[in-house]
């Protein structure tokens, strides 16, 4: 950072999860963006309500970032555990905070030396002087804000609007412990002003929103007329219920906890049939039990939205730790041939923009849309554009109506027509009765087996897939579009990518990135990317290569193609990435 | 007129039960006034399950067991419609047994005609989970009592297809019921599969019908349960309006049933533009 | 003594009724006398699918939903082991009700605890099938009236965490149950989430304990289900041994459950060949 | 065929679905089988109980064929719809016998002008002289056997033998129709062992069985020890529920009929934890339905054989039709990166050895194992040899007994070893005890998300299938092993490939086929076939290419692959194969 003010700054609060350490995160969020920063925040946490090692990452940037940077500015460590795990992830010239009320790390920590380390028994002096455990938060800003230059007054003020909503009694006791924090940096000798750190003047940014991958694309499903949305509790797809379900009400729309992910999809193709634009969202576990009906979405012709947030597999596997380990499933799951499509945001506006377009295409092609994020794209929050819905377009496809009914001679709900995609009468329609089947069936939608019907019907819904490809979303490109290495990554790569492509063109390696968006068909650009370089590194987040091997499989020439992998439940972080890439260098 | 699909003829075999359900069906459609353009029939996966082939109205084939997820999603989305489920008792009972459960407990305004011939007719005679007990197997689901055990659920009859005008008026009765929106008619019928297991005699000697005992009283939930049982134990198995209640239906509970769930309202964007407030930076 | 896992400690919030239930179970279990390693819990997922993690016997995590199937495979194979399945009320009230009417159905001699605390805890509070009516969901499933619903059901209670000793007593009854080849022991224990949905001060106030009542008879399903409706007319939950019967158990169709299905039986190529004659060209 | 006797005939017998006309075939079955001809039988039914087309086909050779011959040698049609459909696929000199009781075809019926067609009203015959229309079976018998120069006792002689349970009655209506038979053909001129055709002498085969492949993989199961079954109705797949049903339990062990798919793979899965070797099988939309339960074997590491009789898809498709469509699912489904092995059959016995490998590495490297069999291999039936159960292994595993683990210090179910593979106390053994679970776990069995135990753990996983790749079974071989053109097919391609490669050699195209019986993971020697030809020719059905896409993904130079696919519900006969062969050659 430059001394004149913070540029990037990365700030992680660990704890115990549930004993509300990580609102610390949230104030100092609050600060960062008043002070014009963009933010990426993130949280990693057990799989269980109380107890277990919580973290929450928080990076304040002047320029947009896509993921978490490599070390750690400040750490506030609730406990022994905190430390032990984030300890070595302070950078240079960091500082540790360390609530030193329960006692030292069992195990040597290996801190960098120029790393400062201020032990201060929050826990123990907010029980003692507050009588609760609790106000420890408010404790740790106020020596937070100190170290961050910040006038006790503006860090009084963040706290006042945080605890707006709370009791008189309890927000006095909130900014008593603040008042404690500043105490006690002046012990330490942080004078009011004179932190290590000091933000810079607020930048205007434009109208500015923070939003999570699984908001932006729920958001999107909505400007994009989605009414009706079913869903069963997972992680981490459960944000997507939560996000909807006060909302989509106001819109007239219906939001349904099912009794388990079979139902919750049958009832949105239910919805969906009856022509209400529908979704459901999952994740791993969940869609596997979806696949049957997803198949039948795809046999019958009924639009659907399906959101898979990814998390750690196989089977039950590391619900909150970030995935990209279902492409396989979400490309090639389901029994027999049939089309779908699957998308994969790379950044919460994305999610939206990603949102609206599955939502029109799976009612233009009449099929299933899947949007693909990892646990990492899904849940940080991160500051995004403002979702522009004033250019949303709702597209109708090919529903037609009464009116249009009765200037027809014949309706055939499976129609062959040449573009594959027949006209549609939803259920009430006068004039369009029809059988909607998973068998295979002739135009009319009665079952047949006969042989040219059937290859004329296979046809038919492969054709269509086609006819929306151009709809699709493009990938994003960066780097050196002339370099004879490519990087190839989707979702949570992205962000990592784009910087450490930025680090190593600085010291004179060029690369070509290619993040695409969507992923199923594979589209032709994809190919032409990797078949025109010498070699491309697919980065991806599980142990097989899915995405290695669904570009393999749809002819992308595999011999160019290298592997980046991780599947420890970790993201990259940028320099993990400029090691791999270096290292592969000097090799190749 | 447009041309769209011709109701097409069973493929049942000859004397299959599933005919009288389908009769008992189309006359109730009638009787009750339900336009077929505002009818939806919905079938799951069996002999039974070809029912919607054969209905002048909107057809759809579910997965197996799932007709009823389908049938509440076309419910909720368009409450104006007709929505008739159908199927058998081994895609009711087996596999779509859950959703069954809570369909009881959700309540939402549609009918659901299970169609129990004690066995799989179409993947070939095997048991279905309406099997009584023999030496290898314990007694069969009722599923007559576990609507009843079910505290949401509102209507509860069983007809049988040789008592052809009470099964018609049990169905004009379960359609009305879903049609007022007073919540999930579950009508199930005895309907023999002659091929595989054909319980006409059986059924013709053990058929109690509570609709001809002035004692039997349908609004009383535990009464009912005691009929039932007392019944069964002597081998019985009612038939009639076993139950019916007033417990308040999904779609009431999500607000006016008035409207179709279609975007384009003037104030969508205002609204979304609100969201965006909410999560303004 | 080989070292294996040792028992973990619970992972629960301080005060989840979960820690009642584990207790309750370790202490019968001791008591029954099964040995650890003659002993298997099998729990679903949700908070109360940690449970196995803490008991001293062979332990399972099975899939959301799937634990009475997995542990009906069991319990078939080995007919010698104590087969316990646990897990909450999401678990088997949602996801995995076929199963659970399914295995009421089929009576295969394990016991079945359910955490019911009407709420998903793990993933954070949603309401759980068990959640009572509000104003806008209907009225929730009871597992009890459920089960006597069932005609091969053979066993129900419901126990309560704040009633340690009758929980004990229960769940004694139900492993006994189940242990002497009976079938089917299902008990579901109230067990309070007190961090998303604290019912103790409710269920404190609604619990009747039918044990306690000289009138009442836990061999007659019918009055048990008139009992089970008129409490809950009152807003009562009745707790305790609910209903016991005679059904034949699965395992007891299926021949002396003696020996484990395994294969090399001295004959076992015998019957082979006996096979392949009926098979020749 | 040759003057001297039948070597290759090809019979279908075609009406109405369950009028019980398809008797007839199991006569000729029996006759043709005391003649020493090899069969192969197939059904062609619609999905239906009564009404709609059914067909059942039956070729005799003297060579083991695979397949359904090009053409037809006689039809015996009972009605004009049969007529219609299977009277073009009579090839030159070939026989119809037409029950002519209904009337004549509505259209225009293109029949060879070399076919000759008796019409004989056998349906109105019956019912005015026996009284039912189901003796027409019996009465066309004596036609054919007349057609086939058969000895009139002879034909009485199989036909007794058929009709042996029925009472006496019946069985003297029967052998008066088959009088009323020999009568009928008399009067058109066809004397006693004058017909058309005439067998050659018997012949020693060894000891054959009649079986399909259903029959034979569930045989192996019980061969190399299972004890447990698990199913749910569905067609392909419910003939091994059939089979072991009534069998099983003299072997002491257990089938249950479970109310669904997810019950019946869980029950299984259970059974096999608690040590007892099971399977289930299912067809496409249960296997789908089973997607979130296959990965958690792999997770958990239980062993598991799961039979996939694949019928057309997608969703319930067309499902007494046969494809090779859900290869995509069994390799690629399920959330998250796990271990699976997918064996296809390519006949029954084939499927009897491969029903014994599949219980025997199952339990062996602790996950599941696939037997993908397409609904003709699963179906069709076939003069085997007998089933050698004599040889047959049953392999323990690294089951461990309570005397071994005795004398260990520690018992880790999940213990990291060299080949991957830990050792096993199934519960009830003394010492054992163990935590099995599907969330990602420390080697005691406890949940874990540490990032290095986890990659040890995905490790140890992936590794184990290295540990019994060389116990999979190996590909099968033919044509010329040096031709620069390769064709590669599994399932019910195989014979068909056979056959035409015979052929095509005859005329000079040599090429080398190689018939996988290992899908997944893809062996080397599948990859070094491709490698090392100029072109490789997969066929396929299905409609995607899936096999050949399952080899690229696995390395296979995409380039070198065609497709040759057919998903019409129709497989392939030799001479279409041949076609479509040259065609290309030509192009080539
Ligand atoms: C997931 C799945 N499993 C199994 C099947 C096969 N299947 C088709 S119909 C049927 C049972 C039909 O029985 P029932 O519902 O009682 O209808 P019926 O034929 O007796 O009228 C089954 C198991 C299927 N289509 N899908
Ligand atoms: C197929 C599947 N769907 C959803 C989930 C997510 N999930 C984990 S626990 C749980 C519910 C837990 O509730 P309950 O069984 O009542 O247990 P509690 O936590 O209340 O003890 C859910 C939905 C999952 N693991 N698998
Ligand atoms: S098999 Fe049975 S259920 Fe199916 S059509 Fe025939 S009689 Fe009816
Ligand atoms: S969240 Fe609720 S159910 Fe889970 S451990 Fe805490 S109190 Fe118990
Ligand atoms: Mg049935
Ligand atoms: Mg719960």
């Amino acid at each position: 950072m430059s001394p004149n003010g913070v540029t990037d700054f990365n700030v992680m609060v660990a704890g115990q999860g549930g004993d509300g350490s990580l609102t610390v995160v949230t104030l100092v969020d609050r600060l960062m963006r008043r002070h014009g920063l963009h933010l990426y925040t993130s949280r990693n946490v057990a799989s269980r309500i109380k107890g277990g090692h919580a973290a929450a990452l928080l990076r304040g940037s002047d320029v947009r970032r896509g993921c978490i940077g490599d070390h750690l500015d400040l750490l506030v460590a609730f406990d022994a555990e905190a430390l032990e795990i984030a300890g070595p992830r302070v950078g240079p010239e960091g500082i540790i905070v360390f609530d030193s009320s329960h006692g030292e790390p069992r195990t040597e920590v290996a801190i960098d030396p120029t790393v400062q380390r201020l032990d201060i028994p929050f826990g123990r002096l907010s029980v003692r002087d507050l009588r609760r455990d609790l106000f420890k938060n408010s404790f740790g800003f106020g020596v937070v804000t100190r170290l961050l230059s910040v006038p006790d007054d503006e860090a009084e003020d963040v706290l006042s609007e945080r605890f707006n909503r709370l009791p008189p009694r309890a927000k006095a006791a909130n900014i008593e412990a603040l008042r404690r924090g500043f105490e006690y940096a002046e012990e330490h000798g942080i004078e009011q002003g004179q932190g290590r750190w000091r933000f810079g003047r607020a930048q205007a940014h434009g109208e500015h929103i923070l939003a999570s991958g699984n908001q932006g694309a729920a958001f999107g499903f909505l400007a994009a007329g989605g009414r009706f949305f079913t869903g069963y509790p997972i992680t981490p797809a459960t944000d997507v219920l939560d996000y909807l379900g006060p909302r989509i009400n106001k819109l007239g729309g219906v939001v349904v906890q099912a009794e388990d992910e079979m139902s919750s999809i049958n009832m949105a193709l239910g919805a969906s049939m009856a022509g209400v634009r529908a979704m459901t969202a999952s994740s791993g576990p969940g869609i596997a039990l979806m696949q049957e009906t997803i198949g039948h979405l795809g046999s019958a012709e009924i639009p659907l939205v399906i959101i898979d947030a990814m998390r750690a597999g196989p089977s039950t596997g590391m619900p909150t730790k970030p995935e990209q380990s279902d492409l396989d499933m979400l490309v090639f799951g389901g029994n027999g041939d049939f089309p779908r499509i699957v998308l994969a945001p790379t950044n919460p506006y994305d999610a939206f923009e990603i949102g609206v377009i599955a939502t029109n295409v799976a009612q233009l092609y009449q099929g299933p849309v899947f949007i693909a994020m990892d646990q990492a794209i899904a849940q940080d929050s991160v500051t995004v554009r403002r979702f522009d819905v004033d250019s949303v377009e709702v597209e109708p496809g090919k529903v037609v109506d009464a009116e249009t009914l009765s200037g027809l001679e014949e309706y055939r709900r499976y129609a062959v027509t040449a573009d594959g995609i027949s006209p549609w009468a939803t259920p009430g329609t006068k004039g369009g009765l029809s059988l909607v089947t998973g068998n295979e069936r002739d135009e009319w939608g009665l079952v047949s087996t006969e042989p040219d019907n059937r290859v004329e019907q296979m046809d038919k819904r492969e054709r269509k897939v086609k006819t929306v490809e151009s709809l699709l979303p493009a990938a994003l490109r960066g780097g050196d579009p002339d370099a004879e290495i490519g990087i190839v990554g989707i979702g949570m790569e992205v962000g990592v990518i784009i910087e450490a492509v930025e680090r190593l063109a600085k010291s004179g390696s060029s690369y070509a990135t290619f993040m695409p968006r969507t992923i199923w068909p594979v589209p032709d650009e994809t190919i032409e990317f990797i078949s025109s370089r010498r070699i491309v590194y697919v980065v991806e987040h599980n142990a097989e290569g899915q995405l290695k091997r669904v570009l393999a499989a749809a002819g992308a020439p595999p011999d160019r193609m290298h592997s980046i992998l991780r599947y420890d439940g970790v993201p990259f972080r940028p320099a993990d990435l400029v090691a791999a890439l270096s290292e592969r260098a000097s090799v190749a | 007129m447009t041309e769209t699909y011709t109701p097409g003829k069973p493929i049942w075999c000859a004397g299959c039960g599933h005919f009288g359900v389908q009769g008992a069906l189309v006359r109730a459609l009638e009787k009750v006034g339900a336009e077929p353009h505002e009818t939806m029939v919905l079938a799951g996966i069996g002999c039974s399950g070809t029912i919607q082939n054969n209905v002048s109205a909107y057809g759809y084939h579910a997965l197996h067991g799932r007709v009823l997820p389908a049938a509440t999603g076309v419910a909720l989305a368009n409450p104006d419609l007709t929505v008739v489920a159908a199927g058998g008792d081994g895609d009711g009972y087996a596999i779509g047994m859950g959703h069954l459960v809570h369909t009881f407990k959700r309540n939402p305004s549609l009918t659901y005609i299970v169609m129990t011939n004690e066995t799989y007719g179409l993947t070939k005679g095997q048991r279905s989970p309406a099997a009584g007990p023999d030496p290898a197997h314990n007694e069969g689901i009722d599923s007559v009592r576990l609507g009843l055990s079910i505290p949401g659920s509102s209507f509860i009859a069983r007809g049988f297809t040789r008592q052809a005008e009470q099964l018609e008026s049990l169905t004009v009765a379960a359609v009305e019921h879903a049609n007022a929106g007073r919540g999930f008619a579950f009508l199930e019928v005895l309907s023999p599969c002659v091929t595989y297991k054909d319980l006409y005699p059986q059924w013709d000697a053990a058929a109690y019908d509570v609709d001809e005992d002035p004692a039997y009283d349908p609004m009383d939930r535990a009464g009912a349960f005691a009929t039932c049982q007392r019944l069964d134990d002597e081998d019985r198995i009612p038939i009639g309006l076993i139950y019916t209640g007033n417990n308040e239906s999904m779609e009431a509970r999500w607000g006016p049933g008035d409207r179709r769930l279609n975007p384009g309202g003037p104030d969508d964007r205002d609204v979304l533009h609100g969201f965006l407030d909410g999560m303004a930076s």
